[in-house]
């Protein structure tokens, strides 16, 4: 990225840039209205009713409980209780669109840890404190922290969210300006708090693709998640083949997304979240039909690792499988590759 | 005080017959062990409504009676009102955040 | 200068106790103020153990099942029979105001030694139980281990905010133990009299208040969801 | 304190009727303990500050070259929880408003002075506490402490500063308990509610949010020095904690600070503008009620810190509809100053100075506010300089004016000397234009990103910052003339007489300072507070 020395106003290079900054301008232009008018009421009524000894301004007396001040009162009660009904539902449209991911979004996994962003794509491939993505495309973030909270910040797209310990947190873009960003850490975070930044290259499709056939030569994110599976002998009690069931532990084939019914006959939804908790608090929300067995995996899989977990456990659910959403299955096992994929292409546009 | 003469009746110390005192000791004994023995009985989401029910009755009792407010001004009243009532925003409004975090269906939201 | 005070009272007219400081006018408004300052300050107290209850629905709502389960490790008789000890301690004080305000001196010492003892024994079993917890590694930290619990991992919650809420509330009683101390002591001097007993009475507040967070603990951390068994 | 049945003598006030140490350490006279507290919290001010002043030097450029990155976070913490804890918290609310509302009540003195005494050495103590940890080696966290940073990962002394803000919130507890029954029960025959000055109505508004909301910090406090402490954990994730159950407690109160901060001086500057007007002011009851609104209303907004916290939709929804009610009351009271001018009498003297860029910078203070109450622009704006910008515009440009407005305003009352008016009026320009230096570049900046708490920065907003440390030299100059000046005026300051300015609140009405009962007479009100119909308006300014 080419240091700037100066800047007025930040890049827009996200679909949602452009009408953050529509409503920061209608909200400029109000606040401007108003601050303007009352200094110049100030000023004016400071000079024109300015003490003169012996002169008293007729309606000295007028004490805003007239009729006339009653009218003022409402006025300028319900002019501003008006527009600010206008600020909060625009702000607020805005906000919901932030908040839903489209259905189609590609999604990439974030890990915050002090004091550096752990990126990992699907199809393999690891980054930290850079992110490249693809021009046009709905991208998700996944994200959550190993130690304390961090923001995901990248004020080009007008987009942030907090990055939690303990917890999954979402944010989505659609990157529209080929170009190289900055990623802030906006939650304090201790002591290089201010280091922990990064940048997204936008890249065009083609530039992506080449980016991404570098590849991590690790394999995709289900296939890590399958292997540490196997690893720490999940499949020893959980079938993953669908119609198998052994009476240990539900079968995870299918379950992600769905309704599962618990113990106590409530039921939950086997999100990301209902998969991370029952991993690591395994007695917390027993499905109904099963005992008290799991042990816990709690301090034996790291944050990455869990997201590889999840990553498989969501392939085995064919619907949601989310590899229908990326571009293409891009080719990771190629070994002479191996560690190319950690260095950044250049985005197009940029010497 | 001038405005305040008209009030003047309300300050001066009423002092509570002690057959108050007994009765309300009796109905907090009585609702106690109730409220012991009615959480060994299965009664399922009930238990928790019959519990805080019978605290919160118990509570009423000890602040209107043993604590005078029953016998005390309007301002007096007004203060444990204001007490209460924030205290159920800050559990409500709080807790509506927990109750509808998963309405969007998308982690974090 | 004077447009706004136009007739004059002298200052020291409406004096009409030696128990009434300088700055007020009546014992009334002596009296009243003691009695809105008390229940302000007791305001304060109950958003002050507000947050932790915010915290406490929070988490039961949360992790319903470690929570059932934990609360399940208290004991119940023993709870119920301290909920008894400090409802009799509270009696014994509204009898202690009342005495105070028909002016039975020895009545009053009596009543306030007796909530002493009650409040005492209330302590008392307060540390067996909380001794009884540290045995059984019931205790949040390190050496923590609720065996039993469904859930243990999010047991621990239930047991800090078990220690959190009643250790509080223990607190609150220690401080109300030593200014029962003092009230004794004065109350033997003869320093109360129905004219002037706003001490005893705003202490009553303050114990009374005491008494009904204990009343909302009880079925918060006893007896919700507890697993059904015989009460003895 | 016997002198009450003295006869009326204008030369015993409070501050010569007792000598010695003892007779200020042990008073229970609400005027001394306010002048007490003036000093203390002019000490926190002037260090707060200090430290403001290095965080300004070190961001002139964007490498970190002043401190290294941890001694910078401490910098930035101890400015924030000393100003805000220790210095707007009790600013006005326990100088001004102590040592004003029984005078304008028409009380002898608060309801319970030795809790008000009380209070003030409950500060000192909670102070010392800060003190100490600031000389261990500070503390890191920023002064919002979230967990489970202060728990679990930061290298500071949270455990000492938590106690030292726990402590610190029982004598703003006590301040508070101590305003509500003296305006209930104090005040002087025939002072209705509506003939109160607007002043103490917003006292009124502000206690009780003193009385409703410190408790739940202290209590939050509270916990997360048990969890450091002893490891047991609320908030920690490992256990099932969330940590925004934190931010949720911790906002409660901390929201609703703000408001703790600015009403009180919204209630100077509604006294300043209706005196320097020479006219009722406009829209009494709105403006009366419009701080017990935002009171109340204060404390349903606090999730809009929440934004991005992972806090759900609906609850931002929730939250931000009622930021912007709460803005109403606000808008309101801006309005009617403006209005109060109207066919006034207008004299631009020093406190009105202060007041009417009062009124200006917050406008924009509380405009800026409504973009952070917009969800869509929170989730860019929240934690880049532009929350920075705005609540120093809120809290400075809003809170310190209102006091600098108060202290220049009620320095003839209190002391019974008038400082001199050139350095005065200088001083009021260079805060405002300082101020604006250095604070309106940081809107810019954040719109551009710039997140806050960052000790070393992209260079493309290296321009902004110079502006802004500029100006924070303007703005420090400015606030060191007053200190020297005024302290000054003490020895050399002209006797003010009991009312300089021609006001008609009853604090005007006896002797500058005044005896140490305050009335020789107990006054018997007949009118409004201000009632400027038959006042001779005096020629100064």
């Amino acid at each position: 990225m080419e240091p700037r020395s100066f800047q007025l106003f930040p890049d827009a290079a996200s679909s949602i840039a452009g009408q953050v900054d529509s409503l920061y301008a209608f909200f400029v232009l109000v606040s401007a209205f108003f601050s303007l008018l009352i200094a110049f009421l100030v000023i004016f009524f400071a000079y024109k009713f300015r003490f003169r000894p012996g002169i008293i301004p007729a309606g000295n007396t007028d004490d805003g409980h007239s009729v006339g001040g009653m009218i003022l009162e409402i006025v300028w009660s319900v002019i501003p209780l008006g527009l600010s009904m206008i600020m909060f539902a625009w702000g607020a449209s805005i906000y919901f669109t932030e908040s839903r991911p489209p259905a189609d979004s590609m999604e990439i996994f974030i890990t915050g840890k002090r004091w550096m962003w752990k990126v990992q794509h699907m199809e393999g491939a690891r980054e930290i404190n850079e992110l490249h993505v693809p021009m046009n495309r709905n991208i998700k973030l996944t994200m959550t922290s190993e130690d304390v909270i961090h923001d995901f910040s990248i004020p080009a797209f007008r987009t942030k969210a907090d990055v939690l310990p303990g917890k999954y947190t979402t944010e989505w873009f659609q990157p529209t300006k080929p170009g190289a960003y900055h990623i802030f850490c906006a939650e304090y975070c201790g002591t290089k708090h201010s280091g922990m930044v990064g940048t997204v290259y936008v890249l065009n499709q083609q530039d992506y693709q080449d980016w991404l056939a570098r590849g991590s030569g690790e394999g995709s994110m289900a296939e890590q998640g399958q292997a540490l599976f196997n690893q720490l002998g999940c499949g020893n009690c959980h079938p993953s083949l669908v119609n198998n069931y052994n009476g240990r532990a539900p079968n995870l084939a299918g379950i992600y997304n769905n309704k599962v019914t618990l113990k106590d006959g409530t039921a939950t939804r086997a999100d990301e979240a209902y998969i991370r908790e029952s991993v690591l608090f395994p007695q917390a929300k027993i499905v109904a039909g099963y005992d008290d067995i799991m042990p816990t995996f709690s301090g034996l899989i790291s944050e990455e690792g869990m997201l590889k977990l999840i990553e498989y456990v969501k392939s085995l659910s064919p619907q949601v499988n989310s590899a229908e959403s990326a571009p293409s299955k891009p080719v990771t096992d190629a070994a002479a590759e191996q560690k190319a994929g950690r260095n950044p292409v250049n985005p197009a546009g940029k010497k | 005080m001038a405005d305040h003469s008209a009030h003047a009746g309300h300050g001066e110390h009423h002092i509570v017959p002690k057959r108050v005192y007994f009765l309300v000791f009796t109905a907090l004994i009585v609702l106690t062990w109730v409220t012991a023995w009615v959480s060994t009985v299965e009664l399922g989401a009930l238990n928790t409504v019959v519990a805080l029910s019978i605290a919160i009755v118990k509570a009423s009792l000890v602040i209107l009676f043993f604590m005078h407010v029953f016998y005390g001004t309007r301002l007096t009243k007004l203060i444990v009102g204001a007490g209460l009532f924030w205290l159920i925003l800050l559990l409500f409004i709080a807790m509506f955040d927990y109750w509808t975090r998963t309405w969007v269906g998308v982690p974090g939201r | 200068m004077d447009s706004t005070v136009e007739t004059v009272i002298p200052a020291e007219a409406h004096h009409d106790s030696s128990a009434v400081r300088h700055h007020f006018s009546t014992a009334e408004q002596q009296k009243d103020s003691a009695t809105i300052g008390m229940w302000t300050f007791l305001v304060t107290e109950i958003m002050f153990f507000g947050g932790l209850f915010l915290a406490y629905f929070v988490y039961r709502q949360a992790y319903p099942a470690a929570f059932a389960s934990a609360s399940s490790k208290t004991n119940l008789a023993i709870g119920a029979f301290n909920t008894t000890v400090l409802i009799c301690s509270s009696l014994t004080m509204a009898l202690g105001v009342y005495f105070a305000s028909i002016g039975k001196k020895k009545l009053l010492i009596l009543f306030l030694v007796l909530t002493l003892l009650a409040g005492g024994a209330f302590l008392g079993v307060k540390a067996f139980e909380y001794h009884d917890k540290w045995v059984h590694h019931e205790v949040p930290g390190a050496h923590f281990d609720c065996e039993g619990c469904a859930d243990p991992g999010h047991a621990s919650l239930f047991f800090a905010l078990y220690f959190g809420m009643t250790g509080l509330h223990a607190s609150h009683m220690i401080v109300g133990f030593v200014i029962l101390v003092i009230l004794i002591f004065q109350a033997s001097k003869g320093r109360y009299t129905p004219e002037w007993y706003t001490p005893v009475e705003m202490f009553g507040l303050y114990w009374h208040f005491v008494d009904i967070v204990w009343i909302f603990l009880f079925p918060l951390l006893y007896l919700i969801d507890r697993t059904k068994e015989r009460l003895f | 304190m016997i002198t009450a049945t003295a006869p009326a003598k204008t030369e015993v006030n409070y501050l010569n009727c007792e000598h010695g140490l003892k007779s200020w350490l042990l008073t229970g006279d609400h005027k001394r303990i306010a002048v007490m507290y003036l000093i203390v919290v002019t000490v926190f001010f002037f260090m707060g500050g200090l430290y403001a002043a290095g965080i300004r030097l070190e961001l002139a450029t964007p490498a970190g070259d002043l401190f290294d990155s941890n001694t910078y976070n401490k910098v930035f913490t101890m400015h924030g929880v000393l100003m805000i804890f220790f210095f707007l918290i009790p600013s006005i609310p326990a100088t001004l408003g102590n040592f004003l509302i029984p005078l304008m009540v028409g009380a002898k003195d608060l309801a319970f002075p030795k809790i008000n005494l009380l209070s003030l050495y409950i500060y000192a103590v909670g102070a010392c506490f800060t003190l100490w940890a600031l000389i261990s080696g500070g503390v890191d966290t920023g002064w919002t402490f979230y967990t489970p940073f202060s728990s679990s990962y930061s290298n500071g002394y949270v455990i000492t500063v938590g106690l030292g803000i726990f402590i610190n919130g029982f004598s703003s507890i006590l301040t508070g308990l101590n305003f509500i029954v003296t305006i209930h029960r104090m005040r002087s025959p025939g002072l209705k509610w509506f003939r109160l000055p607007l002043f103490v109505w917003a006292h009124y508004a502000t206690s009780i949010i003193m009385i409703l909301g410190t408790p739940v910090i202290a209590v939050t406090l509270f916990l997360l020095v048990l969890e450091r402490g002893l490891h047991i954990g609320f908030f920690d994730p490992a256990y099932g904690g969330d940590p925004v159950l934190f931010q949720h407690m911790f906002w409660f109160y901390s929201h609703p600070a703000v408001y703790i901060m600015i009403l009180p001086s919204m209630g100077v500057i509604s006294e300043v503008i209706s005196t320097f007007s020479s006219k009722k002011p406009f829209g009494y009851t709105f403006i009366a009620f419009s701080s017990v609104a935002i009171a109340v209303f204060g404390f349903l907004v606090w999730g809009h810190h929440l934004f991005v916290a992972s806090q759900s939709t609906y609850a931002g929804l929730v939250f931000s509809i009622l930021s912007y009610i709460v803005a109403i009351p606000s808008a309101i009271k801006v309005f009617n100053w403006t209005a109060t001018m109207y066919n006034g009498r207008v004299r631009l003297t020093t406190p009105m100075l202060y007041a009417l860029g009062f009124i200006g910078l917050f406008t924009i203070g509380g405009l800026t506010g409504l973009f952070l109450a917009s969800m869509g622009l929170d989730v860019h704006l929240t934690d880049t300089y532009f929350v920075v910008a705005h609540f120093h515009y809120v809290m400075v440009g809003g809170a310190i004016l209102g006091y600098l407005a108060g202290i220049h305003f009620w320095w003839p009352k209190m002391f019974g000397v008038m400082y001199p008016e050139t350095p005065s009026k200088i001083s009021a320009w260079l805060v405002f234009l300082g101020f604006n230096l250095t604070f309106f570049p940081q809107f810019i900046l954040g719109y551009m990103g710039m997140p806050r708490r960052y000790h070393i920065y992209p260079p493309e907003f290296q321009v902004f910052n110079v502006l802004s440390s500029a100006g924070a030299s303007i703005l420090g100059i400015g606030f060191l003339l007053p200190a020297i000046y005024l302290t000054w005026s003490l020895k050399y300051g002209k006797p003010a007489g009991p009312n300089p300015w021609g006001s008609t609140t009853l604090e005007w009405q006896t002797a500058s300072p005044p005896p140490p009962t305050n009335f020789d007479v107990t006054p018997v009100i007949t009118k409004e507070a201000y009632d400027y119909s038959h006042e001779e308006v005096l020629d100064i300014g």
